[in-house]
């Protein structure tokens, strides 16, 4: 069952250095309160997950968190790069970044696989792209029709993380628009934290809405625009300009760093 | 999130010469030829994997003229969004809230994209080959890169799953390259490249140009190629944006920045 | 796209003899007219796929339009036997039925295999049960564990017929309440035909509800109480009486064969 | 729809002795014996796949009496449903009604079933041997059947993925028998049998007897059984089902019925 608690309490209960962690959320819903919450307590030698590693994890990365970045499009969608990812990746800084790199469809498939607790996901893929040289990818024969799959291993994080619209007092959750791959991430995960909006004392069900149950979160905390600059359907538009603005902060490694003890270091913890 | 726009055109190269490159026809910007160019290829049948920028452009554009009932899938998970005015990512709320459904992103992946309904898929990227052969992930060494891209993200699966990809992409020797730095996804089903000097297609597995946009030489194609550009005998110039066209296209971009 | 027709023309010009046809419903929303539709015009040599052949099929194996039956449970749920279905594996009354037999969790993956067009499905499942030995069945290594799983082949059926309760007049459909395995019976099936409740002119979206988009449709036919004696959320209930009934209409040959005269051969075509 | 009263104890038996197996206790039937003694099994944490019949009357007689906080999931996709009577099939309306959420049945068994979420599971069967494998598919030869059963349904994924399996049967000897004639699941993680006689758990990898219900001996457990039962040192007589747990279970049922 689900505990209703703190952020800065979910984070330092269940997140440890070392750990697996998957923030997910597509374009939507992204759990940006739960990643400053990371960085404050200065987790370190994470291997974090997620398909579009955008401005959320270039946080985490220039913040030095993550030791490996498991991908499959990292850039500031609409906008342009991630300067920070970049720098990791080009320069090792602040930090030397490994990187497991996939397409969306194999992301896709090994959280699908992991939530189904099985070890590897099949696709049609890969099979052509210089990706196979550079990740994990196996290829496995259809014992009925011979023809060669790919396979990757499921995603099975330590820690599941992502933002919803609501949870009840009970700890269930529930999200709705665009859902991603959200519940995926939840469920491929040993342990999970949702931050929400609002805490309400009924849901009213929405069509093409995400229900997880209590029993399969660890822990709720509430905080109200925890998706900013992302939106959250129902409260919150994307904050675009952020977006924009992100460019010249990521870009240089001073601004970035005195932007994130500005607002985030010294920020107030949910 | 690799079709142009994000992974290519749109973003992470800087706009090069949006109407100059027209030569004095000045009435109309290149990326606005490159969007009305793609949209004409689109029918009232087609399903379409649409990214942002460019693609989304050209796809919105033909659900207004002549293809009102062409199908808009994001990778998001909206299935038939009817988006009034430019989406600011491919999961813009609207999107979701002017879909038939919105499907999780594994179903997406699995059921509509792998599933074989897709027609048409977009794709930008930073280099493409002679072959349609793209690359969206680094520029250099995959381990030690000069420039590191965004990645693949789903234009691996798209390249292959669809009936017909459709490229767009600004020409230059820097991108028309004869060997690209990295395959981030394979040409086969590539029906057609757009770019800002005119419209190249796959003809027994090599690109070649079949139309220059109006105010744009051969010779300038030709430059912008970093391999030597097979030419069509039967080379045609682009019909010019129509004022239809131009109005539908300009009305979305503006509620698109409102 | 959907075209709307009547339940005869899209069963006259869908399905063929020896087509393999899929008729699914989990319980719910059991697609009973377009069965009779079929019994009607006379289709033979079907193989027929359904997870749960309950008193659907058995009305179908009873008339002889069935050649082979792959499925996962035979049974009148909360009743007891399907005799007919018995008849024709005891006894090849009215022909032979060859079976192809999996479990549920075999059953789903091939469907979902199916409609991912991938030639087959992954589970954890099968080993250590006779199963193994009398259906089509094959175990798969994994590249990165070494675990040995179960692979079904994909289900990818000739035509799949489902029931919902409502499509709108461009062909769009919607299904809620239980929606079972119906999404993955369409878009596995190379054709699909959709009998509905009512045409509406818009939907109202509903919480775990299914959409199917026209485009991903052959036909639509209203059919209203198409499901009955099972039920369509919303629209009416389970007929328990007539569940129980059966029992005794499908226990003997000739009672079933003068029943099927009469409701079904003699019925009023939809 | 494997699980017992569909694929086993409830429907596809004859109800044999109802009351009568009691002896003179003449206050409840052996199916409230068998509900009443499989619910106490239960905990308030307990998530259970149930299945129609004497499962589902076990399992919501436990939420109505000392597991409140016991969650159902049927396998037709509704996740903590909280029906008011019992349904009528594993897809009843009210269900779905109820339900903390509906999932497609594929979803059920790759993501909850499969994904190790469930505590436990209830299963029935035809035939059962020492060890808890069970059969519910063919009575003789596979391909020449004495008896075509309905089949395994769920039955043998759920035997290996959740925790606990709880099967519920009427112990006869052609029930419990030396040789199943197929095994549609494996025994491994049967916990224990409840029958209108006893109660059975799998210790060493072997049944043993370890309850008689009230008014039974354990030599009519014996002749009931199909090899020669092991009977556990410390036996006990069950407990009786109390007045509460037998009001809490016949409203359960009228309210079934009605």
């Amino acid at each position: 069952m689900a505990e209703i608690v703190s952020l800065s309490d979910a984070v330092r209960e269940l997140v440890a250095d070392e750990h697996v962690v998957a923030l997910e959320g597509f374009t939507h819903l992204i759990p940006h309160a739960a990643a400053h919450e990371l960085i404050r307590q200065g987790r370190r030698d994470l291997t974090l997950v997620r398909m579009t590693p955008d401005v959320i994890y270039d946080q985490l990365i220039g913040m030095g968190c993550a030791r490996k970045l498991v991908f499959s499009w990292g850039g500031n969608p609409g906008v342009g790069s991630l300067y920070r990812f970049r720098d990791a990746v080009e320069h090792s800084w602040p930090v030397p970044l490994e990187l497991e790199e996939h397409s969306h469809a194999g992301m896709a498939a090994a959280y699908a696989a992991g939530a189904a607790n099985l070890p590897f996901g099949v696709l049609r893929g890969y099979a052509g792209t210089d990706l196979v040289a550079h990740t994990r990818v196996a290829f496995v024969e259809c014992p009925f029709t011979g023809e060669q799959l790919a396979a990757v291993p499921a995603h099975r994080p330590d820690v599941g993380i992502i933002h919803a619209q609501q949870a009840d007092r009970q700890g269930n959750v529930q999200l709705w628009g665009i859902t991603g791959v959200q519940k995926e991430a939840v469920l491929a995960s040993r342990h999970s934290i949702v931050t929400v909006e609002e805490i309400v004392d009924e849901f009213e069900r929405r069509p093409d809405s995400v229900v997880l149950p209590s029993w399969v979160v660890d822990a709720v905390a509430c905080v109200p625009r925890g998706a900013h600059p992302s939106y959250a359907h129902g409260y919150y538009e994307r904050d675009n300009d952020f977006y924009v603005a992100w460019e010249a902060i990521s870009r240089d490694r001073d601004v970035f760093t005195a932007w994130m003890r500005e607002h985030v270091l010294e920020g107030v913890p949910a | 999130m690799t079709r142009a726009g994000a992974g290519g055109v749109g973003s992470t190269e800087p706009p090069r010469s949006a109407g100059a490159g027209l030569a004095g026809a000045g009435t109309w910007t290149s990326d606005e030829m490159m969007a009305v160019a793609a949209s004409r290829r689109l029918t009232n049948d087609s399903v379409c994997f649409v990214g942002i920028g460019l693609p989304s452009l050209a796809a919105n554009l033909a659900r207004r003229t002549h293809a009102p009932g062409c199908v808009l899938v994001y990778e998001s998970g909206t299935i038939g969004a009817k988006p009034t005015s430019l989406p600011l990512s491919i999961g813009d709320g609207e999107l979701a809230e002017t879909a038939d459904a919105v499907v999780s992103v594994p179903e997406m992946f699995a059921y509509w994209l792998q599933g074989g309904r897709i027609d048409v898929g977009f794709l930008g990227a930073a280099q493409i080959d002679r072959h349609g052969n793209l690359n969206s992930t680094v520029i250099g060494d995959y381990a030690t890169p000069k420039v590191r891209l965004p990645g693949g993200g789903g234009a691996p699966e798209i390249a292959t799953s669809v009936s017909d990809v459709f490229v767009m992409l600004r020409q230059s020797p820097r991108a028309f390259v004869e060997r690209l730095d990295f395959k981030t996804s394979r040409g086969d089903r590539v029906r057609f490249v757009v770019t800002d000097l005119g419209i190249l297609e796959l003809r027994g597995g090599e690109l070649e140009l079949v139309r220059v946009h109006p105010g744009v030489s051969v010779d300038q194609a030709r430059e912008a190629t970093g391999w030597e550009l097979r030419v069509a005998p039967d080379i045609e110039q682009t019909e010019p944006p129509s004022r239809t066209e131009l109005a539908a296209l300009r009305a979305l971009e503006t509620k698109g920045r409102e």
